[in-house]
């Protein structure tokens, strides 16, 4: 949490319109018995500490390690994350592309904020702002290079719009330079960013 | 819908601003906004659909000026007060009392029983499935030639403005799923073949402007489409 | 430049509110920026498509919130402050100093001889033209067909989103008109024939959507037209 | 102008920001030469004096009662327009269209705001504002409805939408019971909102 983080308990300065307006709505609801200060907790602790990018990168890094696990994962994604046991809201119908030295995918919502929580978690702002859902369908190589992704000229991009229920998560490529390393290892290396697809994985220096 | 929310390909909103070491949330109302929102829809207040549809409709020039988090909540305020869980007058004078005492109205720490959280903790895993099992068989299959209708209704609708009324192939088949177009409006699911469809990107955005080689995919449903 | 400027077909901006017995100008502030924007027109400080631009780039959320000749304002600002006819530092200046003292700047009465008030008047008669004469015929004649390209370009274009790529018909040519693409960036005027092309509102609407009978009419110039 | 017009020699409250950045830029542009009170006073006093809608009706009455002036209009309308002394800016290429029992046009610029200011001065705010911009392209049948105006629904709606340097004024039908009317009277039943095309002009009741 930022330092903007306020304190329930005290008040050195006046609450602002949003705040207001949150907390107005947050305990009217609990009035009414339909939020209870357990389910706030449950909610934000899911995502604050346990469903992230993390898990996502496990994923990652058991495709880059166990064919047959990449095999079932691209054949269904849902099912082989599972596995790892990872599933559940927003990511109940998952699809994984993968990039190969010919091919890269980045994900996308443009209508809304669509986006695989279950393994990434809850989306950046980035991801949920007017630059990049207005910009990334359309220019996507010009975006990649903002984020210092440079694709070689005849690099196909694919650009997945979450336009529905399904959830892509992207499966980057596993860098040169790691045959030595553990899957807990390469799991290290796996970036959200990686995973969205506006980044690729990065060799350790 | 056409509308703001609809922005893929719009120009003028500036670079891209990633941020270094962001948190989850960035300000703990934001926290009392994503679970307010998850835990009314987990509990069918409203469905997803709705919701999406609410944020679309909390006015243009707000959904540019106010970050993601005042677009939930805006739309949780509007829906909310539509289906009469609240009422205008009640939460306006719930926001005066807050505003004049920065106090009022505080959560209480949890504790005890809780028969909701421990749902929403199964109701996480779980997820809320979109796939339907249905009779008919899809009409498209992968490699079938298509073009998107020109559809335009005033209400929610999943067919992004860039692809609609353009040629695409199917590239990926998912069965049935509730169809977004009427289950915002009056919660009927009629499931419909669903299909991920490539388009060109010089198609798309034309010669002039496309990055290439460069193709964009979008999730339509068979309603959607036609024959090419 | 997709934007929101492009705003024919956008639901969501609710009913229109005709006002009884509207007012030319509703404050004296909006006196000031209408003179000002018209008057260095006139000076060719700016050509018209150079303003209209500016006023696509004032940024989405200001645009929908805000009234016209703030627009106007914003856009005047701009486009000054690109070209070094003033600069932000001076100009962040003088509205502290006016914000300081209401009475600071203020326009003294006018008197005596008046040059430019003058040619103004003279101005306002003649117009500023936008038809020049070309070697070059039309490519079209009234009764073609033509569908109109994907045309997207980041910088000016007067090729509304709601016809492009759409078929039409030519029912109206005007000449060679000013290119507004290349003279609201460089000032250059590349005239292009111009053309009225009818569309069917059912083509462009969608047959669900479309008020009927109707058609859209726009005018478009001949690089935004291919023979159908 | 309404009471929110401001006196400029004297300020009980304070001034606004957008009031501020107007005197701002207007100040400095008299400061650079490039601005006189003389100048502002011209061009406001044009279009709050001069040129409005009263001329767009003269144009129209003389075309009802002139079977040959009509003519002339509906081929070459910045001439015909000219002849009765209206003209220039933003109205430099002019179109004339005329309703008829089986055709109604109507104008807008979804772009931006291009309106034939020779013959309407300036547009009123709904004109220039999203809801119209919006809408009318669109659901002109609607619009028109709300506007008042009922048409059959066998009318052939036709929408011009402004977008290059033609300016289109909609030629009302004369509306029956007028034949006794002179051309100056005629002129008077012939509003702005007729000449944009939201309207019908009404016969005197």
């Amino acid at each position: 949490m930022s330092d903007h983080h306020h304190d329930h308990g005290h008040h050195p300065h006046p609450i602002s319109d949003v705040q207001a307006r949150a907390r107005a709505l947050e305990s009217l609801l609990r009035d009414k018995g339909l939020l209870t200060p357990g389910a706030v907790d449950t909610l934000v602790s899911a995502y604050e500490q346990d469903i992230g990018p993390l898990n996502g990168a496990k994923v990652v890094a058991r495709a880059w390690t166990d064919p047959d696990y990449k095999q079932r994962l691209l054949a269904d994604g849902p099912d082989a994350i599972r596995e790892l046991g990872f599933g559940g809201l927003q990511g109940e119908h998952m699809v994984v592309v993968e990039n190969t030295p010919e091919v890269h995918n980045v994900v996308v919502c443009t209508l809304c904020s669509c986006y695989p929580w279950p393994v990434l978690g809850l989306p950046p702002v980035w991801y949920k702002s007017a630059p990049y859902r207005s910009r990334v369908v359309r220019e996507p190589r010009a975006v990649l290079a903002e984020f210092g992704t440079e694709l070689d000229a005849d690099v196909a991009i694919r650009v997945w719009d979450s336009s529905a229920e399904i959830r892509y998560l992207v499966l980057p490529e596993r860098p040169a330079g790691t045959e030595h390393l553990s899957e807990d290892e390469l799991a290290g290396l796996v970036t959200r960013d990686a995973m969205i697809g506006v980044q690729k994985v990065e060799a350790p220096a | 819908m056409n509308g703001v929310h609809d922005m893929g390909g719009l120009h003028g909103f500036g670079p891209i601003r990633p941020e270094t070491g962001e948190p989850v949330f960035h300000q703990a109302w934001e926290q009392d906004v994503f679970a307010s929102v998850i835990a009314l829809m987990a509990q069918g207040v409203y469905n997803l659909d709705e919701f999406r549809h609410a944020v679309e409709r909390i006015g243009a020039a707000h959904y540019l000026d106010s970050s993601y988090y005042d677009h939930w909540l805006s739309a949780a305020e509007l829906v909310l007060c539509e289906k009469g869980v609240i009422d205008q007058t009640e939460l306006d004078r719930r926001i005066a009392e807050i505003k004049a005492d920065p106090d009022a109205h505080a959560r209480p720490p949890a504790g005890g029983e809780d028969p909701l959280a421990e749902a929403l903790t199964q109701g996480l895993q779980a997820g809320l499935p979109a796939h339907r099992e249905v009779a008919a068989g899809p009409r498209f299959a992968v490699g079938d030639r298509v073009v998107t209708n020109n559809l335009q209704p005033a209400g929610h609708i999943r067919l992004p403005a860039y692809v609609r009324d353009k040629p695409g192939v199917v590239v990926m088949t998912h069965g049935a799923h509730v169809l977004p177009d009427t289950h915002a409006h009056d919660g009927d699911e009629s499931p419909a073949h669903l299909y991920t469809v490539r388009f060109d990107g010089e198609r798309v955005w034309g010669e002039a402007g496309a990055d290439r080689p460069a193709a964009n995919h979008v999730d339509l449903w068979e309603p959607y489409l036609s024959p090419a």
